[in-house]
């Protein structure tokens, strides 16, 4: 699902990349890839990560984990960081989630009573960045669907989502909901219905799979 | 992963102006004006312009050129002290003028590059700037509403840039440019020298390629950047 | 004329901050974080503080320090996410917590230090971060009232700094620090370096003088700023 | 009575000169005094004026004038300059006057139907230094009083005027308006309050003069 969803960056986008799986997503972009990575503590040009051993201690990205530049990379302050981010600079960022409704909403921040430890940067990501896609499990450590009719956690940011890379399948959210457009290598259409808990529009056609 | 590459040339970036668009122009003075993007400006011919610039530079100089062409309908300024054709214009009902408070101009076009609807604040508010304006008290005290503003492209002067954008600026010449090139759909930067990648020190960028659109590089300064003599 | 000289000792700058203070502490993780001015601020007891960081750093680390000597009345912040100490303290109610959304802090701290009242944001309109803010329309959309964040007093970590307070900060160790430095009665600067008045490029400059107050210069650099094993 | 003004510049203070007659203090600081000048176009730590001949074509002060650097001088954008102005960062600032009214008023930026250029910077100079000194000649070119019991022209900022320097005298607003603390060589107290166009209020004890 990481390297599928790693299609989705295309050449000349400015892309953030959530904490979590979104950021193993670095590992599958092609070298010759024309593209700029943005974290929320101030940079952009994001290079690989880097071991301990040769880390910069003052060279980190919003996950806390030790990264590297780029020919071309940024520093910048907290501010600008998100002036980016509101003003529509970003063409595309890939989160983690909770719940995905089926008209967009994203729940990814707070289980009340279970945990709570603030939002970061998540609202102004999903509410501004120009195209939002989900990368997550297609149901939760339980096995019960993280794609719903409506979300019941507190949300993130309402009808932000665009699309759905989980380990079954990829979903778009349409004007009527759910559609299925991939589905993963050994799963069937039915499959993914079954572990969906909302309604999933599956085309005439024959899907690719991923 | 390599960045983007956004050099261009002058002609079609500037060919993406259209009759009615707002532009903002960089420079307080000469220094940071960037002259030679407005000549281009002004033989592509886009009308009807909302031109947003500090000043409004000295009597055939800068964007006085769009003035003379007839190219601008209504200018968003701070003041315009040094041009005297400028306020010929403006009393005789040729332009629109707005002004603001110079950081107030500032704090606007920064809001739009932020992407924040409008500030409060409570500068002018015991002045005619403060008319027309609408009031929302912060604590118990009354501020005005100053609207964000954004444009459909910014033109911007750099010292230096790379080919992402990413620039650097050179003492007074900075000035309204780096909130400018936040505050635009389209960001066109000309720029004194344009390095390799990587030739800029991640540490040293002043605006993030990340904002920045189309990057040309000046080929000669012409006279109008020069010390004026008074 | 020559610049004013603002190095001073760190303990006698500390001692300024009173029991009830409001605190801005740079940093987002380790880098920027001013371990060594937060060590004094432990060592000299004020009690009941507002602290004003955009995460409460680690177990052990930082902030923390601030949590476990129980001089913390209330955090105002984004993410505590890798702090399980803070998290059990916000739950056992021994400390206030009010989030932010992390771009959003920023702003306010900002306005703070641009001496604005507010701005006026869509951010997490339709999300319980709304609750209890005031609305206002812009254009005809709704906006929340984010009041500005002052503090009386900012600690800051900068890379390098002159003895009026220029400072300079090294890649993401920088996060927080700018807006925090202009926001606050009090600004108190450690520093990896501190260098000759004009061996900072003017150009260069990343926080000015003007906002700083004291400048401590750092002899060693602890544990706690180097790379964390994990 | 730029030399006398010149003394209101204390060791420490940051402070910001306004355009016309205040720019000339510079030339009257002690080179012992530590203190940093501000210009509204984005530069702390002002130096001498220079020359065409030797100027920085990129470093002007916010009149035009051709300026030079000082150890540690700092330039940063517009936004930030007038953050360091409404934050209450300068300790003082210099303003010229068409008008100052006896409750502390100011009017310097517009002449209705004879000089509305805008008001640049000068509002925020007025409304957020912590102290406001006017520098004016006392009367205008046709002779009548600047210093007034309410200005007649539009304002600038209400009550922020400290005190007044001009050709005849040092004037301070106090709580009950205008105060005479000196007088020029050669002026009398009774010169000084026949050219001012709001009552004066005259200590009886004797006063220095500059």
């Amino acid at each position: 699902m990481i390297a599928r969803a790693a299609l989705e960056i295309e050449s000349g986008m400015t892309v953030n990349l959530g904490i979590g799986l979104p950021t193993k997503v670095i590992d599958h972009l092609p070298s010759h890839l024309e593209v700029c990575l943005h974290t929320e503590n101030g940079m952009s040009g994001i290079g690989p990560t880097l071991p301990s051993d040769r880390a910069d201690r003052n060279l980190i990205d919003a996950g806390g984990a030790y990264v590297s530049t780029v020919p071309g990379s940024a520093f910048f302050d907290s501010v600008t960081s998100f002036a980016m981010v509101r003003s529509g600079r970003l063409d595309l960022t890939m989160l983690g989630a909770f719940e995905v409704g089926a008209n967009g909403d994203l729940a990814n921040w707070k289980i009340p009573g279970k945990f709570s430890p603030g939002v970061g940067g998540g609202i102004e990501l999903a509410q501004k960045a120009r195209r939002v896609v989900v990368l997550t499990t297609h149901t939760d450590r339980a096995g019960k669907p993280k794609l719903k009719t409506e979300c019941s956690l507190p949300l993130t940011a309402r009808g932000c989502v665009a699309r759905i890379f989980t380990d079954m399948a990829v979903i778009d959210v349409g004007p009527e909901g759910f559609e299925l457009v991939e589905t993963a290598q050994g799963v069937s259409s039915a499959d993914v219905a079954a572990a969906t808990g909302a309604p999933l529009r599956i085309p005439n056609t024959a899907l690719p799979s991923f | 992963m390599r960045l983007p590459n956004k050099t261009c040339a002058m002609g079609a970036t500037i060919a993406r102006i259209n009759d009615g668009d707002t532009v903002m122009v960089g420079g307080f003075g000469v220094p940071g004006t960037p002259m030679t993007l407005i000549h281009a400006l002004v033989a592509h011919g886009a009308k009807n312009l909302t031109i947003i610039k500090n000043d409004a530079n000295e009597p055939g100089m800068g964007i006085d050129h769009l003035l003379r062409a007839g190219l601008v309908k209504r200018l968003i300024t701070t003041h315009l002290g040094l041009n005297a054709h400028a306020i010929g214009l403006m009393n005789a009902g040729k332009i629109e003028v707005e002004f603001n408070a110079q950081g107030i101009l500032a704090e606007r076009i920064r809001a739009g590059g932020a992407g924040i609807g409008a500030i409060l604040s409570d500068v002018g508010i015991d002045t005619e700037l403060a008319q027309g304006k609408q009031i929302v008290e912060v604590e118990g005290k009354p501020h005005l509403v100053e609207t964000a503003l954004r444009a459909d492209v910014a033109l911007i002067h750099a010292d230096r840039a790379d080919p992402f954008g990413n620039l650097g600026y050179v003492a007074t010449a900075r000035n309204f440019n780096p909130v400018m090139a936040m505050a635009a759909k389209c960001v066109i930067v000309e720029a004194e020298a344009v390095v390799p990648l990587g030739a800029l020190p991640a540490d040293a960028v002043q605006t993030p390629g990340v904002f920045v659109d189309h990057v040309v590089a000046l080929e000669t300064l012409t006279e109008e950047y020069a010390v004026v003599e008074r």
